[in-house]
């Protein structure tokens, strides 16, 4: 596998009605990298990847991914050509079943062809509820659909906003074991949003730490996510 | 490891006692027996994961849900199945967690309304009198009182939807402190707002304390709990797994693994 | 008895029509959020494109027919592109969509009474042949009404299964999801309204063949498929139905009971008491509190 | 130390812009602008014709800030103002008329009391503002859309009764015939002589209501528009807020309809239909609600609107839907561009 960025992100500046929130962020996403994104609550996190898929505009700054400037382009079209978003919350059909859901995602096709078939493999609490509408499934079980929806397009990098929040312990780990089998099938890049780091740290091989909607730390020593006293120094908000 | 799992005795010495509460939606049960009580002057911080059910629990208590079993009691007399404004009447306050200021109206009248709605439920539920002339002065100076507690010292004629995040957090705690309340519950106090803000934010919530309110608080972050709480309540799957004063709750490692995922 | 029997026949009949107006009303109620008053307005239009492709350039009924079904969906489609969309995209609150549909309406019914007049517009025709079943006297054009009506409903429920179509109904959810997951929400905005205002011609023909229309009745017809649909319940397309049907058949035995002058009335306190009790309607979702 | 964050969150033009008081939000220009259309209109026409301008000016004034209470404060857009409008027509003409000599007409209805001028009025007012309290239990139930069609359907109801139930108010005949208001055994025959006795009443009501705006209650109003969870859990009972709202404003509305009806001498239900109420709304989202300005300045380009029409000289079968396109387009395009109206302070619903 060549070495290649995927994503390009140059001074990039967003934020809502009366609030600023990305102060100018630049990163580069190869096609090796798993990143996680890393910070106090507020820090812009979540609006950045938002940015990323056009669901907030950006007022200043480029966006490229593999030579295409998409900062511009419509939220579907940047999925049709490559980047795959998981919604942090709402993110399947309640009053659909999961089939329906499914058939949506891959873009309204019957669930069939062996990437489908691959996906359902790796998430067998989906496969087992085709006929169950969503909204009876379990948290841990909707986010794994969730998860199964985004990938049943291809996809070449994967920005996840808290796939494991508020999962018990024993439903994070099925989710991240099914990722990182997905992720070694069909070798897309990844970024991901989390706080709870000892969970994600397996799956990563870089970390950016952001605060106030800027990036300060962009390092490939991801044990540094289970160092308790450098974390408290980048992360903790209320020193007192 | 936790060595003691043992819910807060629920004696009558509390404020505001709640038992045995449970609440499902649909065939998820959010809550599976919750027992507990708010103490005047104490500070009680609920943490868990995401759905361990402390924003239902909350919302039980401050009457924006019906329980389907379970008691709870403000000095002694039952509030369950009362509306939220009844409740507000008796003395029960909340902060929400998404804020909820009143967008289009000024910061003052933010304020004020939070000042007239106290009065009048208790004294005359149907009033007239003009907000802001003659005797409104009154009510604008009262007004100002609150909001230069909290800290707002200019713009009070400004919208409330203007401001930003975390100053409509610190108006929305100028409200609650205009409604005089006797025991508070905060959603979230803290989320989303920037380090200074926090930072004014905690000496309000001790003063509050202090002044022999029942505070109870739902918080993520850790440093916060630490540093304002004195009891400390860990919520998982809709029972209560842990309670105790901050400092040796928050020493169990099970409770830092499902707090903070470290 | 055998006048309730005959008045029921009707009321079946008017109920696969309004079926079709329900259906149509619901669908963009349903996916778009969209309170679609000028929906009425749409109807008399299509009424009077048949009209008027009939009387005036001769066409063959069934030729008129498509033309009419064409035209509105085109017109529907027009609609969501220049008038619902830009709404939509700056994030317009529901109330004040409604107040504006309210205006494209009013403005689309008197730009039709500037074009028409005010009278009520007939296709010529002659004494329509009838059938007999036992008691129940039936119109050809009747029965034609209720063979055409329920037939493009069930294709439309055949349509409605499609996975595309699951789509249309996630977006009433959530649409934001529909984009993540790689949907264009404008196309399918506009195949919503295209349809809706294509499946709405047909009853406004086959109303117009009947007994005529003049350019005013949009409104009334758009109560009759808002009290429907709201009366079944928004979530599921048959509750629709059965809200159609419920409101036709009950008009029929208000007639038969009382008289013509208070059906209104009835479908309005049949609305009210239906939602004071159940506010998601007949047919609804078993929802858990927390998808609200 | 203030604690106000700093300002890169809320640029100081901002601001200052937001602090203009929420009471005075139309530009001045404008305020002047409708004062001399006023005066050109006084000078142009005949003086009844002014007066009688004046007078329905007055009678919709009422209703567009009676409607303004619950729809600009509550934030409840309720299509049913007409329907209470109309009660108060239809209590004021059989309070007024009598049994009897006045012909066969009164015969034929079930009631009609014969009494004097104030009783009368004061009974439309009980009466419409018992309707509005019993209309408010049954929709304050819903919200939103569901409010606006519960309101619809209401409309819709007292409308059939009023059309369909011959016995009562003899349906589509209308009643005709309806004494003039007389005080003091003066009676008024002249629309100018009528607009003396109204524009006392107008701004006596007027001005009541603008102090309720201006009241704790009109501010508790104001909170359950913006929040309604927010606002009960300071305490504001809303639904109980809102239930008042409505009676006020039905009472007035009747007020309104008494007067309409003391003033035309005739009436019949097709004043008030769904269209009128619509209409009403309309007017209020023209002007903007949420403060007094906003219903003026709507009721005063909707009542001038027909007659600028007529200045411009359109034949009459086309002037009226010509107007109502104008009136449809407004409506469309205000929602657009300005939701909260001309000189609202905020959009009319929630």
């Amino acid at each position: 596998m060549t070495l290649q960025n995927v994503l390009q992100v140059q001074s990039l500046t967003s934020g809502y009605r009366n609030r600023v929130v990305l102060q100018g962020i630049s990163l580069d996403v190869c096609n090796d990298n798993h990143i996680a994104i890393i910070g106090a609550n507020g820090c812009g996190k979540s609006t950045l990847l938002r940015t990323i898929m056009n669901l907030v505009p950006s007022t200043t700054g480029e966006i490229s991914f593999r030579e295409t400037q998409i900062e511009r382009m419509p939220t579907d079209q940047i999925v049709r050509i490559g980047i795959g978003y998981l919604k942090q919350t709402e993110n399947v059909f309640r009053q659909l079943s999961v089939r329906d859901n499914l058939s949506i995602a891959s873009g309204a096709k019957a669930l069939a062809g062996e990437r489908a078939e691959f996906v359902l493999d790796c998430f067998p609490v989906v496969r087992n509820r085709l006929k169950v509408r969503a909204g009876l499934l379990s948290g841990g079980q909707r986010q794994s659909l969730a998860l199964a929806m985004v990938l049943m397009r291809p996809v070449s990098l994967l920005l996840l906003d808290e796939p494991i929040a508020g999962l018990s312990p024993s439903a994070a780990s099925e989710l991240m074991h099914s990722l990182e089998s997905l992720k070694s099938r069909f070798s897309f890049a990844s970024v991901i949003v989390e706080h709870r780091l000892r969970r994600i740290e397996p799956l990563v091989n870089r970390l950016i730490v952001m605060r106030n909607g800027e990036i300060i730390d962009d390092t490939t020593d991801t044990q540094l996510m289970l160092d308790a006293s450098w974390l408290d120094e980048r992360y903790r908000h209320v020193p007192t | 490891m936790i060595n003691s799992i043992s819910p807060l005795d629920a004696d009558n010495s509390g404020i505001l006692v709640f038992k045995d509460l449970h609440k499902r939606f649909g065939d998820i049960a959010v809550l599976k027996g919750v027992s507990g009580k708010l103490v005047p002057g104490q500070i009680s911080a609920f943490v868990g994961p995401n759905g361990a059910g402390k924003t239902t629990l909350f919302q039980l208590l401050t009457g924006e849900l019906k329980p389907d079993r379970g008691s709870a009691t403000l000095n002694g007399q039952n509030i369950l199945g009362s509306s939220p404004y009844r409740l507000a009447g008796r003395g029960i306050g909340k902060l929400f967690q998404d804020v909820r200021a009143f967008p289009n109206l000024s910061i003052l009248d933010n304020v004020i309304v939070a000042i007239v709605a106290r009065q009048s439920y208790r004294d005359k539920p149907f009033d007239f009198g003009l907000v802001r002339n003659g005797r409104s002065q009154v009510l604008a100076k009262k007004a100002r009182e609150y909001l230069s507690r909290v800290g707002f010292d200019a713009n009070e004629e400004a919208l409330a939807k203007n401001l930003s995040w975390g100053n409509q957090k610190l108006l929305a705690l100028a409200r609650l402190l205009a409604g005089e309340f006797r025991c508070v519950f905060l959603d979230e106090p803290i989320a989303g707002i920037s380090t200074l803000m926090a930072n004014r934010m905690v000496p309000l919530i001790r003063e509050l304390a202090e002044a022999g309110v029942a505070v109870a608080l739902i918080e993520h972050e850790i440093t916060f709990v630490e540093s304002l709480a004195n009891d400390v309540i860990v919520m998982n799957e809709g029972v209560v797994i842990d309670s105790g004063s901050a400092s040796e709750v928050l020493s169990h490692a099970e409770t830092r693994e499902i707090c903070l995922g470290l | 008895m055998n006048l309730l029997l005959q008045l029921l026949a009707n009321g079946i009949v008017n109920g696969a029509m309004f079926a079709l107006l329900a259906i149509g009303f619901g669908l963009v109620y349903r996916s778009l959020r969209v309170f679609h008053v000028a929906y009425g307005a749409c109807f008399v239009l299509s009424a009077f494109v048949y009209y008027l492709l009939v009387t005036c350039g001769g066409w063959p009924w069934w030729l008129a027919g498509l033309g009419s079904i064409a035209t509105s969906a085109a017109i529907g489609t027009l609609m969501e592109a220049g008038f619902y969309w830009p709404f939509y995209r700056r994030r317009i609150s529901s109330e004040a969509v409604l107040v504006a549909s309210l205006g494209l309406a009013i403005m689309l019914e008197n730009v039709m009474a500037l074009l028409f007049g005010n009278e009520v517009a007939a296709i010529p025709r002659g004494l329509s042949q009838s059938v007999t079943l036992g008691p129940v006297r039936l119109t050809m054009i009747q029965i034609a009404q209720f063979a055409i009506c329920t037939s493009v409903a069930s294709a439309v429920f055949l349509l409605l299964r499609l996975p595309s179509f699951k789509i249309v109904l996630g977006m009433g959810e959530n649409t934001e999801l529909v984009q993540t997951l790689g949907h264009s929400l404008p196309r399918y905005r506009m195949l919503v309204l295209g349809l809706a205002s294509g499946i709405a011609a047909v009853p406004a023909c086959l109303v117009m063949t009947d007994v005529g229309m003049d350019v005013h009745a949009g409104m009334s017809y758009l109560l009759i498929a808002a009290v429907a649909v709201l009366a079944g319940g928004v979530a599921r397309a048959p509750g629709w139905l059965l809200g159609a049907y419920l409101v036709a058949v009950l008009q029929s035995v208000v007639i038969w009971k009382f008289s013509a002058k208070w059906t209104g009335l009835v479908a309005f306190a049949l609305l009210l008491a239906i939602l004071l009790f159940r506010r998601e309607g007949l047919v609804g979702l078993h929802k858990r509190k927390e998808e609200g | 130390m203030s604690l106000i964050e700093p300002s890169k969150e809320l640029p100081p033009q901002a601001v200052r812009h937001s602090a203009q008081s929420p009471d005075d939000p139309v530009p001045a220009w404008m305020l002047w602008g409708l004062l001399l259309l006023l005066i050109v209109l006084l000078y142009a026409w005949r003086p009844t014709y002014v007066s009688h301008l004046l007078v329905m000016f007055g009678i919709y004034l009422l209703l567009s800030t009676s409607l303004n209470l619950v729809t600009g404060f509550g934030g409840l857009m309720s299509f049913s103002h007409a329907a209470f409008y109309g009660i108060g027509a239809y209590a004021y003409a059989v309070a007024r008329l009598q049994a009897g000599p006045s012909g066969d007409q009164a015969e034929s209805i079930i009631w009609a009391a014969g009494w004097p001028f104030v009783p009368a009025i004061l009974f439309a007012m009980a009466v419409g503002a018992l309707f509005g309290w019993l209309v408010s239990l049954v929709t304050l139930r819903f919200r939103g859309d569901y409010f606006v069609f519960a309101t619809l359907g209401i409309q819709m109801i007292i409308f059939s009764v009023l059309y369909n139930w011959v016995e009562l108010v003899r349906g589509p005949y209308g009643l005709y015939g309806i004494p003039r208001p007389d005080l003091f055994g003066w009676s008024l025959r002249d629309s100018w002589q009528y607009l003396l006795m109204l524009v006392p009443v107008v701004t006596t009501v007027v001005g009541a209501l603008w102090i309720v705006y201006r009241s704790e209650f009109g501010l508790k109003l104001k909170a359950m528009r913006e929040d309604e969870r927010a606002a009960m859990s300071t305490g504001i009972a809303t639904n109980r807020m809102a239930g008042l709202a409505m009676t006020i404003a039905a009472g007035v509305a009747a007020l309104a309809g008494a007067s309409y009806a003391s003033y035309v001498t005739y009436i019949d239900p097709t004043s008030f239909s769904l269209s009128e109420s619509i209409f009403l709304v309309a007017l209020l989202m023209l002007g903007g609600a949420g403060n007094l300005t906003g219903p003026v300045v709507g009721t005063l380009i909707m009542v001038a609107l027909p007659e600028a029409m007529r200045f411009v000289g359109l034949p009459d079968a086309v002037a009226a839907n010509v107007r109502e396109i104008i009136y449809g387009g407004l409506l469309a395009g205000l929602m657009f561009w300005r939701p909260q109206g001309i000189a609202g302070e905020r959009f009319v619903g929630t």
